[in-house]
């Protein structure tokens, strides 16, 4: 139909009219992204590395001398939230004991015979369930004794459950203030046209006809903004881990995986156009029902 | 289409009445004059026609469309069908002359092949066609009148509004103005025009209402502007 | 304020020849007719002298000012010695009537006891004092038009420029109107007024420069609103 | 004078007649100084504690048996970016590695005679000097061998220069999106009254006149954004590490003192206003240039 025809053109004079304020609007949309996107991969960076510290926490339990140690290994493995058994036989027991001591190690010579236990290092899957595998540990009648980081456990567990609050709080805070600036950008653009609106009203054309212009520009400017955002982050993204994984190896950042940045595009660009779409019919709205509202 | 206003009262917010008790009915393809002093009403009646405002007490009717009350989606529908010349014109000064008078009809619908041909007639006729790439601001005064003009009848419609159409204008374009105005509602539109010009009034004799003060004091066939002309 | 105008044009940028070769003097305190049809450059002739303009080739000098070589400081010290009435008012939407003409007495710093007065006077001379309140958007056309003349007629400036300043105003009210230029001219105020009223200019006659196409086609002492007039 | 008078009149207008409009500028500029300031406060107390983790970092020296430990200190002390010794005797050495042994302290007891050798326990000032300063321990000809968490300390004077880098970076992010907000904000409002203000110098005001309003607007609303955003912060601050410090005791972030909040007002209100000023004066001078610039 020749009304499609005649929105288009007009969303692309809309566009390219006052194409200042477009690249304004556009590069104000792709900061607030940015700023979406990046707290959001910040966040999300940190709760894998502190993942992966508390992946490299482990329960050590030593075994009284009477049990066979590859028996036992099946059923501690079916103890729930435990992810993976390593045998530990008296002999690298001891040779990991001369390593601790050091410079000390000739004092180990003097013990003869070995009087270490064989035990088990247990990795559990997440911190805050260490505590609760060590008692199921403790009460097997096999098990002599449990040594585990008791403490760094539950720093990580707590950790890991600050982070998380941190980034909804961070992603919540960016997305309310991307939403205001959204709609206080396109609020602006409107209200400067309009009379130009009221007029288009008055000469015969539909509210609908009006209005989709603008809509169709929030669509636009808002993907345009997160397309540019999610862009910028995966290069950042990737420059910066590769950045600091190599000053701080130990870290072990994850490289942007794909399923990070689909999530990234859902959340931006998804975000962007339908946040484009609601500013603009707010915006748009509010002006065409004062330009139809008769004297 | 015919025109029913009966018993309409418009008063402003505090207390300014600018129109009270006006009874009229305008049949169709008639050629109706509205004189009157400044401030007297003319404007108002005009927009509670087009549907611009509502009045306080009344009813108005234009052929099928009961103008109390009446959605946007009517009201829009309404106004393709009503060609307006309003008194500060009301072009759109982001748009050349010629989409201006374009816009009129996209916003109908209408294919571009058919508004290529309209626009650049009427633009034609009113004498603008070699300011078609301008915009408003850059128009001279009466340029603008007889675009506003231009944007009112391309349209073709059913009723004619004209506010004041040749404040800006010298005598002979005037005339022009009235040619083309007489011979679209010889084509079957009526025509409701406000004016304070009294040669034309007087030499294109047709019905005239006459307002002061709000209130109707005059409704002549062939009427004259009246006493308050330079006597 | 003595006004020359030597060899001035103006040449719109591709082709649009507005003015050609104007030859004026204008002497101070006298009162000057710029008639012409439509789009004969009356009021390019006007920006010239506002400043709003520059022209192509040519001089123009108002008193002590070269408005061919001006800055910003200038210029808008210049503006406050001329009241200029715009063909399409430009009042300020969002002030109310008596804040419009407040507005141009306070940009010249003047204190507010003044403007009480000042203001209060020219709203009643020009029959607005009883619309004071309202935004112009919500005046009539001719309560705007003699809101407009109100502004630039408040600040007793010594050139007064008015664009077809009774366009919008019946017979009557456009003599008052009249009256009030006439008597502003008579304290001393230079007044120029572009119109197309030819009852206006054949009734109280004073000079009259004729524009045709952008070329000066008459200047005469006491001259008559010409041939394109309703003959 | 007068003029004065109605210029600050027309400031109040400007704010008041579009009330909507200046408080959605406000919590926009409110929202872009909450995301400087909270990357700022957030970056500035992840490098406290960071710097905290660094000065719980030590440096071991073994003493030769043959020096007197006390007349030593001073010497040690004088060595740069050394910044506390603690000294360690043959005893309380044994105590620690019978504590370190756990489980298997008894085997300790089989030492008889105690082969450790004395120490002295240092503290450095920046995790960075470590290297320098065990050289030079290592240079002293009374000192037999010399032990430090070399690879930890390398970590943490990386991470602390990650997190400089990083602090830089965001604040600059953060900064140049406000920027670019404000004075797209200031930029739209002052565009939907270009023609007004074209009216303005066409009757007589001058561009001092005509700008004025529109400058003190936006050093009022920067002025306000800043405000309000310090006070909102400096509340959510105190909160959050309140928070932190019960959830996360080990990482003793730092409670807001009275300095680091005289930045903030700094940064924040001065920084608004001046922002204010700047983005009203660029968004206002083009339309007085262009509405002055005669055809
Ligand atoms: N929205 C409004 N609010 C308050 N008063 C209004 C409004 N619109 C019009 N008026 C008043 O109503 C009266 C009639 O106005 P109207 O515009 O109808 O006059 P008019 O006959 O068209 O005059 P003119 O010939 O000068 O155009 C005027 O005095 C005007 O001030
Ligand atoms: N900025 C501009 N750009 C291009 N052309 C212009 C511009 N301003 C005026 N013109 C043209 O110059 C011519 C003279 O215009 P001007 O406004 O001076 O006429 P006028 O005598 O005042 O007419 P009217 O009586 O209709 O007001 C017109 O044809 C107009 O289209
Ligand atoms: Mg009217
Ligand atoms: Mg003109």
């Amino acid at each position: 139909m020749a009304t499609i025809r005649y929105i288009l053109r007009d969303v692309f004079r809309l566009l390219f009219r006052h194409w200042g304020l477009t690249i304004l609007t556009w590069v104000t949309m792709m900061a607030v992204f940015l700023a979406v996107g990046g707290s959001f991969l910040l966040t999300s960076c940190a709760h894998a590395v502190v993942a992966k510290l508390a992946g490299d926490l482990t329960i050590e339990a030593y075994i009284a001398k009477e049990f066979e140690l590859e028996a036992l290994k099946p059923k501690i493995e079916a103890i729930p939230h435990v992810k993976e058994v390593t045998l530990v036989t008296p002999e690298s027991a001891l040779a990991r004991l001369k390593e601790l001591l050091g410079e000390q190690a000739q004092v180990v010579e003097l013990l003869g015979e070995n009087p270490l236990p064989p035990s088990l290092v247990l990795q559990v899957d997440d911190a805050s369930n260490a505590d609760v595998v060590a008692q199921t540990l403790r009460s097997l009648p096999e098990i002599e004794d449990v040594v585990y980081a008791r403490e760094a456990a539950n720093r990580l567990a707590r950790l890991n459950a600050v982070i998380r609050q941190l980034t909804i709080g961070i992603i919540a805070v960016a997305i309310m203030i991307g939403i205001l600036i959204l709609f206080n950008t396109v609020r602006i653009a409107v209200y400067s046209r309009r009379e130009e609106l009221a007029v288009m009203l008055k000469v015969g054309a539909t509210p609908t006809y009006v209005a989709m212009p603008f809509l169709l520009q929030g669509v636009i400017l808002g993907g345009l903004g997160g397309i540019s955002a999610t862009l910028i982050l995966t290069r950042a993204y990737t420059v910066f881990v590769k950045h600091i994984n190599r000053l701080l190896p130990f870290l072990m950042v994850p490289e942007g995986g794909t399923e990070i940045f689909i999530q990234l595009v859902l959340l931006l660009v998804g975000g962007g156009m339908a946040l484009g779409w609601i500013c603009s019919w707010i915006a748009t709205s509010r002006h065409i029902r004062d330009a139809l509202r008769p004297l | 289409m015919e025109i029913r206003i009966s018993g309409a009262s418009k008063i402003f917010k505090p207390d300014i009445v600018a129109l009270e008790d006006i009874y009229i009915t305008v049949r169709p393809g008639e050629f109706l004059y509205l004189v009157g002093p400044t401030g007297s009403g003319k404007s108002t009646l005009l927009r509670l026609i087009t549907g611009e405002a509502r009045p306080t007490r009344g009813q108005i009717t234009v052929g099928p469309f009961n103008l109390r009350k009446m959605g946007w989606g009517a009201l829009s529908y309404y106004r393709r069908y009503v060609g307006v010349v309003f008194q500060d014109f009301k072009l759109l000064p982001h748009l050349t002359a010629y989409e201006n008078v374009a816009f009129a009809l996209e916003a109908m619908g209408i294919p571009p092949k058919e508004i290529r041909v309209k626009t650049g007639e009427v633009l034609d006729r009113l004498g603008l066609w070699r300011r078609r790439f301008l915009h408003p601001p850059q128009l001279s005064g009466g340029e603008q009148q007889r675009l506003a003009i231009a944007r009112a009848v391309v349209k073709s419609p059913s009723l004619l509004i004209a506010d004041e159409p040749t404040g800006n204008l010298d005598a002979n374009t005037a005339e022009g103005i009235m040619d083309i105005l007489l011979s679209i509602n010889a084509s079957g539109t009526t025509v409701i025009m406000a004016t304070h010009n009294q040669y034309i009034v007087d030499t294109y004799r047709a019905r005239v209402v006459e307002l002061r003060m709000g209130r109707m004091t005059r409704d002549e066939e062939k009427g004259r502007y009246g006493s308050y002309g330079y006597n």
